[in-house]
Order: C-alpha cells, then structure tokens, then sequence
C-alpha cells in the first residue's frame, strides 16, 4: 500500500499537451505511473507519449477509467481544471500551479472539502511513491534522494525537499510515500489531513514533516498526534526559526501573523506530544533513529 | 500588494465607506492649501507601510498652521523614508471598532474579524483581551449572509443607527474585500464620531499579487521599499530582503534560502541580504548575483537543490556572471539536482570548488567570512 | 414578466452578445427611416409575446420599400394586437444553434440547453430528437465555469473561432440571467453568420415577478396583454384570464380557482373569465366583480376556502359590491374557511343563498347558466 | 410518531414581532405546538406570548433548545432567514412567504440539499399534525377539515388543502400529518423526498397528494412508489385537468413547458404505479376505501 499513488493508480493528466505537461508526462510514465489520457481543450485525438488527449475530462472519462488527476495548468486557470476534475467525480487532484490567487485557492480547498476529494498543492511538486510512481516534478532518478522506504514525509517546502529527504537517505532510510502539500497560505489540503492515511500505511513506520514559520499546520498535527488520531513517531524539520518576524521571507504562507505561526510555537506544539524537532536537515536521520528505536 | 493608508482610503470611498477629509502631499509646499481644505486641528499621517507609525511618532496632530508647517517639515526629514504625507482634519471620536477581512485556510473561509477595542493592533487584542475578538466565517461560494452582518453589530453591542452604519460598513468592505482579491483588508480603527457617523479612521489593503492579472495595478514605486536593493530587486521580480551582515546569500527556492539563513545563524554568522532566484528565476544568475554585489558582503553563498532549476544551467549562469561582474568576494557554491554532475564539472573548470553538503558550505561561508581563506 | 424580443436584444445587446441592426417602429411613418438604418433585404418582426410568430405569418422578409410598407401595413392591421414592430436587417445564416438557461427544481441548479438544430421550437426538439438536447447543471453558488462553457460548445460539434464566440455568448447570457432574475433567457435561433459571426436571431427574456424590487422594472402596458380587461387586471394585481364562455369565476386562491374550473367545464359549463382574489387581494371583491362584469357572462361563481382571507371579511366586501354595483346576473356564493358562519349570515342578509359544496355550486352555476332558475 | 411535527417538537419563531408573527404565533400555541422562543433583530428582550424574543436566531439557540423553525418573515429576507437557521444547524424549517424570488428560492433548496435539512415552502400554509402541533398557518379550529386520522396529506396548493381535506374528513377519515409542500416553482423540498417519512410512520395507512398541472412532483412520488421506497396507498387529486396549455392559471408552478407536466401525464405516472387518482375532490374518499380494502 501507498498513500495516495501507486504504480496502479491509473493518472490522467490536465494539460498535457503544454510544453510542461508534456515532459512531466513522459517522466512520470519513467517513474512508473499509470498515465492512461490527456486532456487539452481543442487538442482532441492527439497523442502524447501514447496516451490519447481530449478535450475535456468528462470526454476522457466516458473512454478511460481515471483515480487521479494531474494538473499542469497555469495558476490562472488552475481553479476552472479542479473544478473539472471534481465534476467528474476525481476525488485525488495535485495541481503544482505556482501563483493560484488566493481567492480561487479558498474556493478550491472549499469544493474538495465539501465532497471529500483530496486537493494536493498548488505550488507544490506533487507526491511520489519511490520506485513505484509519481505525480508532479520530483527528480526520482536522483537516487541519494527519492530511495524507496518506510519513512512517510509530508512537505509544505519544495526546494528544502530535496536536502533533507536527501538527509533521510543518507541516514540509511528510505520513503514510503512523500506528500508535498505546497508553500501557499491556502493549500487544497493540509498536514493534518494526510497524517490518517500514513497512519493506515503499513508501509510507513515514521513520518518526518517539513514545515517552515507561519499558519498552522505543524500545531494541527500536533493535536491529531494528542488526540490518539496519528499514533506512529513524528518528526519535523522547520525553516525560519530565526526569521525576522514580519518580513515575508519566501512563501506567501510564510508570515507570522497575529503573534501566531513562529517556529518556537510550533517547536512546543510538537514536542509537547512526544514529537521530535530536528534544528537542523543533518539531524533528522539521529531524531528518526532515536524514535524508532534504532 | 500592500497599499498605502491613503490608497485603502481611496477604495474605502470608491465603495462608499466614509473616511476623513483629507488631502494627500508630497511637499511641504502643498501643506497650506491642505490645510485649507481639511481645516484646524488636522492629523499628518506619514504614508509608510510599517506598522506602529503612532508609537514611532509618525502621526501628529497640530492645532495651527505654524505646528503644521514644523512637524511636516519634521515627518519629510525623518529616517522613515517619509515622500507622501496624508493630511487629514482630526475627527472628534465616541468610540473606535477594529474591522477586518481575511481568509482562514483551514476551513477554507472568508473571515470577518471585529472588536469593540478599536485602534490597538489586532496582536496586541489577541494576546490581551482574546474574548473580546469576534470572528464571523463566510462560506466565499455563499458570500456574506445579511444575518451574519447583523449577528457581529449585536457582538460589538451596538444598536440604533450606529448599529445601521457599521452593518453597512462590513458589508462594503467585503465587497471591497472580494473586488480587490485582498490577502488582509481591515478598518482600524473604524471611528464612531459625536454625531454617530461611522468614518474609516484607517485603512490597510494588502492585494494578493497572484490576482494581479484582473486586478487594477498600483504602479511599484521606491516608496513601498525599505531599500532601494529591495526595490530594485523587486521590479526584476526577485525575491530579496536587506540585512546588514556579511553573508550574501544567493538560493535558489524560498524555504531552502530560509533555511540556510537559519544555519548561518546557527553558525554565528551574519546575512547581508535574502535573495532567492529560484523558480522562474533560476536563469537569472548574473542579476542576482549584480544584487548581490551591491552589498557590503564579504563573501557570495550560493546554496540549490533544484528540479526544475537545472543544476548546470544554475552552474552556467553563474560562471557567465562572475566572467562578467569579476566579482571582489570570494564566492562558496553548493548547487546540486538535476544534472548535477554537469554542474560540477562547468564549476570547477572554471576554478571554483563546488560543495555538495548545505551546512558544510554555510560553514566554510561564515568562517570566510570571519576571515579565513576560502 | 415577458419581455418582448426586442427588450431582451436591449439586453443582450447591453452584455455585449451581437444583435442583428435593428429598429422598433410604431407606425408605418417610421418604416422607411429603420430601413434606412438597416437596408434591404430586412425582416419585420410584429412584437407581440405569442409564441409561433413566423408559422402565424406576423413575421415578413421583404426585399423592397414596396414590398417593406404593404407588409408592415398587413402586420399594423392584422388581428393580432401588433403595435410595435421590429424592423431588422436579414442576416445571412450558415447555421443556426438554439441556447436557453432556466432553472432545474429538482436538482436545485441552474440550466443551460443547448442544441445544434437552432430555430425550432424546444417543445419540439424535446420530442423529435430528445437526443440533441444538451443540458448542462449549474451550482448557483458557484456559477457557470469555464469548462462547462467549453464542454457545451465540444458538445455542440463546435471549434475554432465560432467556439470562442459561442462560449462568450453562453457565459454572457448566463451574466444575463443572473442579473435579470431571469425565470427563462433564450436565443433561438443564434445565428452562425457565413463570417462566423455569432448574433442573436431572436431573444426571450421572462423576468421574476418576485425579484421586481430588485430588478429594473418594466411599464406594464397594454401590448402585454390578450385582452383590455387582462391588462387592467393586470394593473390591479389580481390574476385574470379571458376566456369567452358563460360563467364568471371569482375565485380565491390559484389551485382552488383551477379546480373549479376544471368542474365547470366536467359539467359542460364553460368559462367567461379566470378571476383570483385570494391572498393579498381578498378585500377587492368590489374591483373583482366589476371585472367579471365586463364579460358578457351570465352568472357569476364565487368560491372560496380561505384562512387568512377571512370569509366574513369576503362575504361583506361581495355584499357590498352588490349593492354598488347592482350586477346585472345572477351570483352563486359558496364562502367557507375562517368565520364561516358569519359570512354566511351575512350573504344570507344581503339575500343570497349561500352554498357549501364546491360541486354542488358549480352544478348550480352551470344549470343558472343554461338558463335555468338560481 | 407524527411527520415533521408533534407536540413536542421545540419551535423558533423567526419574525415574531411582526403582524403575522404574532398571530399565528398564538394560533400555533392554540394548536399544541411547542414555541419555545422568538427572534427578531433588535427586539431581544420582548416576550411574545410569554416567550423571549431575540436578536438572531444564534442567541436564542445559546439559551434555548430548538428543533424547528417557523419563518414569519418577508420574501425578500426569507433567504437571509433561512440560511440563519441553517447555520446554527436547524434541520426543519417552515416558510409561508409568498414570493420568494426564483433565484433565492433555488440557493434556498441548494443549501437545504446541502446539509440534509427540510425546508417547507414557501407560498405555503405549513405543516400541521392535527390535534398535536402546527407550524404555519391552517385554520385547525375548522373541525371538519382538520380532524385528526390516519391519512398522510401532502400539498402543492394552499386554497385546494382545506376543500380536499374536508372531503377526506367527510369520508370518516382523518389526517395524520398534514405537509404544505408550497405552490412555488422551487419548493425546498418536494413531495417524494417527504415520502420516506409517510412510509415509516406508524400513524399513516395512506398518502393523499394534492397535485397541479406543471413541474415533476407527482411524477417523483409515482417513481418512488415503483421503485419500491414508498408501499403504502397513493391517491391524489389534480388540480388543471382541463386548463389550456401556456397560460399560466395561478401558481408560477403551475404551467406545462416543453410539452412535460400535463395533469395527464401526472394521472398515466401515477396509475401506473397502482396508485388512484381522483377526478374531483368528492371520489378522494371511494378511493381512500378502495385503497385501504375498506
């Protein structure tokens, strides 16, 4: 079992016809996903790395079966491809549309809410399962860093994604599955939302979070760890711990606001339940260790 | 985007939400007829975007034209980069209410936030007198329901006309807030005058720059800047900040530049400046690095971990932009990701040492720094 | 309330959907300047809100001035009511679409039809080629979005530049009936012009009556209406309908008035007039009556079983109309609900008979109206 | 058991203070029904028939229990009021306005539909249980109409409920629960969804419908009795047998469009699924005995 994709997952991919769309496709086929169609308005009949485009999805799904879908769609249109993907009852969406208006952002997370679809991103690089399949933009084939194993990570963080699964490997693990939320203040869904199914995974033994300063998603799994919801080991690794407060510093999502979302409340927030806080990406292989008793 | 005080209050009044008498300069010369219009007594308001202008005394209140003329000249000369005053006629006040709008990413709503203590900073309110904050959610596909309206004006125990007035108020001020994609758009504080008329004392509209596209553009100018590097970064659409250290750190992505910000602190060391070339950026080496230069730094650190971001076209840039800048600080690379390998052959023929490990290369950067040979 | 085509044009015209040049005449002095405006070949277009104009013949392609007077004359002096017509350029047609948006109760959305055979009536379409018809749900809260814009027009059979111009047309008429409060907006048939230009044939637009405080609002005028005595009831706010049968329904209440029609006609009778002055209008039994005295009819039916429209308040107002009125016909009563029995007393008074079974009176009515005794 | 309303059910009274409000309020209380408080904005503090009145229906459900809610309240604001009651979580709610607009009237049965709430009306009377509890405004004081029973009644038109129901009455029946559906083109809830109640509740033998020319009312019911949810008797009366097509005699319900919603269509649905209907409000009794083998 994976969390949310495996090689049998069967991908259809929103813009697949872009110049993005295109060689992300191809990639992820390399990885091992299940690409089974593309959709591009007007671009009917077209081909793709063997997977035969559409016009729409509903199109696509009266010839295809479909789990999941794929966006790679400007963020301006971003909210007009979930939509389409949630018409057709797709209930698993990652969108790694970097700039989606926080607007259109409120009202994506609001429609997967309401009919229980999991939104994953914008502004994100998707989620992998290593050696199993992919949605999104992961180097895979940098093998210090995406190597198949028993440790589930979430990341709000792209860029410190690579460095400290890079550290995890170097540890002497590997990753279950990786869920990269995405970096924008209203992601489609959060931490605490994910840490169910990891919790479910028998293939995970640990999950590790990648989080930064600002909004609350750390402290929320913190309470799903109180609440006896997620009961495997937890560890994070947090940017901003000595960012100037008020500076936006990156991230949209990244600003401390209302007193609320430094990294010392988070820090507290987590190791209050037994959750580890590693100060630095080098350390999170000894925390990993530490808590699983290694 | 944040606006200025004097740019919320023009949307305030385009949506039909009362604000001062006011008159906005640039010079002290346009103060007298300012004055004329607004009258005796009148507030001059410095027209930055930093918080806390009362208590930084960047808001006086004068009685007469020769107290004007002397604190403007003041407020003009400050260290706060002060180019646009806004002058207003001091309003006589019963009663101040904080207002805002803003977006609340876990249930996915539009969030109304009130409180009967007008004119503190919602922080302050926050860890002061929590119980006093009233917090209303609109569902965004719903809008704001009319009962939910009335539901916060019976919160802040208002009733008779003011009660009117401000239900009017936070109904155009979410409209305000929907028409402008605003991140934040808040009234604080919202005064209530002698005659119960209900003007925005103040105004703060932050527009989300991801909606720029259906949105009215404000053009960029030095004047929302703390530096001019910031500024000038910003109309290259490079994410920088200014600091003082020596470090100038030059990443790739926002969270592993923040991180490694974190580690140079961790080090003892000190940043010069943010700047983060990451995403669309990532071919933008030789401006970066133009930016990086303009500071005081002692040494240029250069961390990615890339994608997208090539490694060897990150690689590339930055061997065209030190053959071009000839830069006068040795500069410390760790610039791994896809096509890695290719970039570490592209930087060390053109001499450099290319690290693989963050915290080693932050290292070697703060003892550099300090003084050491690269 | 129906609009007449060329009103709905005004407003498709105002959204930005194309409309064939147009004037609207009252007279046939105005003929030759519209046709100045629009040239030969054109298209008179009698507005009246009928359906079936072009089978009726009340619409003429005319080549010539000659040609162009002759038939609007015919058009002016026909027999149906036409005051004002539409005199519009003939647009050459390389296809026709038909394109309507209404509300579906059932699922609580709103509805968008589409159908590549355009020009035929959608009753008709629904019958012969049921398979043709796109529908397509909107969520209210969330609007008609772009990919269901799109999924129409792919549907359609449509591509390039005329499924650009369709798709806009589609998300402006779905603005238009947003802001009109539309109960129905209709284009049929859309023209596809040999340039691929896309203009509405035809339009139709039924505005809720219920939304009229919120909506731009029409003069009632005469032209609205089958009848002088419809549209002055119309004018009173009572529902009337004219029929030309023997007996006068007074009726309180839709369903009831309906019921009671139904029985007349299972017992042979036939109907002078619908007449419903139930809820808000059961004081106006005096304005009810002088209506259904109008008709040639020979009796007149009251019936009512109302709560809030109390039958002693009802029973004194017919009373009353009786006396002033001095009605020319006989006048059947059958008064129950709240106050039943002084209602009773008081038709008994007056001298009326008062009935209790709603059969039993319309028997009454209908043996009163072949000439039998009261 | 009774549908909808007993003497038990605790009820709100949105727009008490109002005419109507108070009226009916008092004729409710007459009736047996449980009003426990009132709301008008910026009346707290009033008593109506010796129950408090207050601002928002929110403070009164802070000092109150309710269970239902009845709307007293004009249609321009009865979207505003209802969507109040759902908010704080009322699941049955009553509208009598009389003229709802259409485009509130469809957000008002979108919400309802959302959140499994009934929403009754508007251009209603309301639902009353005779003998136990009444919510709207029926003449209950009339006996030979509203004479407690065991037949189940459900209404799309207000002047034809007291005729119907007094030929029910004549017949030596009486009525168990009584349910205003409304006349309007987009009642909150229709008839088939009310069906489900009438057939789990004890205290009916048989529905009754009361029908019209225009829309798909009676069609649904008749699909619900074929499909097997719906078992008990189903006879109806209808009313617009003869009323010429297009014109639109009395409710804007009650017109047949795009050749769909003609009383004949209604009868050949519902025979068809063995169910009776009444060519006069007199038969309604033969056919309640038919159908009941009496």
């Amino acid at each position: 079992m994976s969390i949310f994709i495996d090689e049998k997952t069967r991908v259809l991919v929103q813009g697949i016809t872009g110049k993005e769309g295109k060689y992300w496709t191809e990639h992820m086929i390399g990885c091992g996903t299940t690409v089974v169609a593309g959709v591009t308005p007007g671009k009917e009949g077209q081909q793709i790395e063997g997977r035969t485009v559409y016009h729409s999805v509903r199109r696509a799904l009266s010839k295809v079966e479909v789990e999941a879908s794929m966006l790679f769609v400007p963020p301006m249109f971003t909210k007009d491809a979930v939509f389409e993907a949630l018409d057709s009852g797709i209930k698993k969406i990652v969108t790694v549309a970097d700039g989606i208006p926080l607007h259109d952002a409120i009202q994506i997370r609001r429609a997967a809410l309401s009919v229980g679809a999991l939104v994953i991103g914008g502004n994100t690089s998707g989620v992998i399962s290593p050696g199993k399949a992919m949605m999104g933009f992961f180097p895979y084939w940098i093998e210090r860093v995406y190597k198949p194993g028993r440790i589930g990570v979430m990341t709000r963080i792209g860029s410190l994604t690579n460095e400290v699964t890079a550290m995890i490997v170097k540890a002497g693990f590997g990753v279950s599955s990786l869920i990269g939320i995405g970096g924008d203040p209203v992601p489609g869904t959060r931490f605490a939302e994910m840490l169910p199914f990891y919790e479910a995974d028998d293939k995970t033994d640990a999950v590790v979070i990648i989080g930064e300063l600002g909004g609350s998603m750390e402290e929320e799994c913190a309470e799903m760890k109180r609440d006896g919801l997620y009961t495997k080991p937890l560890v994070a690794f947090l940017g901003g711990r000595t960012a100037p407060v008020g500076k936006r510093m990156g991230h949209a999502g990244a600003i401390v606001s209302g007193g609320k979302g430094t990294v010392k409340d988070k820090i507290e927030a987590i190791e209050s339940v037994g959750g580890k806080v590693a100060e630095r990406p080098r350390f999170i292989g000894d925390l990993l260790k530490e808590v699983l008793g290694l | 985007m944040k606006l200025f005080e004097y740019q919320a209050k023009e949307v305030f009044k385009n949506i039909g939400i009362s604000i001062p008498e006011g008159v906005v300069i640039t010079s002290i010369s346009e103060l007298k007829r300012a004055a004329g219009k607004t009258g005796f007594p009148l507030v001059l308001k410095s027209q930055i975007l930093m918080g806390g202008r009362g208590k930084a005394g960047l808001i006086r209140f004068v009685k007469d034209q020769v107290e004007a003329d002397k604190n403007c000249l003041e407020l003009f000369e400050s260290d706060y980069n002060v180019n646009t005053i806004l002058v207003e006629e001091a309003v006589g006040i019963k009663n101040e209410i904080y207002l805002s709008i803003t977006v609340d990413p876990v249930t996915a709503s539009h969030m109304i936030i009130a409180c009967s203590d007008g004119g503190v900073e919602i922080e302050t309110l926050a860890v002061e007198a929590p119980e006093k904050i009233i917090r209303e959610f609109v569902d965004p596909n719903l809008g704001l329901m009319p009962f939910q309206i009335k539901d916060i004006a019976f919160r802040l125990g208002l009733e008779g006309e003011v009660l009117k007035k401000i239900s009017s108020v936070i109904g155009k001020l979410y409209q305000a807030f929907l028409k402008n994609d605003a991140e934040l758009i808040e009234i604080n504080p919202l005064f209530i005058t002698g005659n119960d008329d209900v003007i925005a004392g103040d105004g703060k509209l932050s527009i989300d720059d991801n909606a720029e596209f259906r949105q009215k553009t404000y053009e960029i100018t030095r004047e929302y800047f703390d530096s001019d590097a910031e500024y000038e970064s910003a109309l290259e659409g490079i994410p920088y900040l200014q600091f003082d250290g020596d470090i100038s750190l030059m990443c790739a992505g926002a969270g592993l530049t923040t991180t490694v910000y974190d580690l140079i602190n961790y080090e003892g060391g000190t940043v010069a400046n943010y700047l983060e070339f990451g995403g669309p950026n990532y071919k933008k080496a030789l401006r970066a690095m133009e930016l990086c230069l303009k500071n005081d730094s002692k040494v240029i650190l250069i961390v990615t971990f890339g994608t997208i971001a090539r490694a060897d076209v990150m690689a590339e840039g930055i061997v065209d932009a030190i053959n071009r800048l000839k830069p006068d600080r040795p500069i410390i690379t760790c610039i791994r990701g896809t096509n890695e390998e290719a970039a570490s052959k592209i930087l060390t023929k053109a001499g450099l040492v290319p690290l693989y490990d963050t915290e080693e290369a932050v290292r070697k950067a703060v003892s550099v720094a300090a003084g050491d040979e690269l």
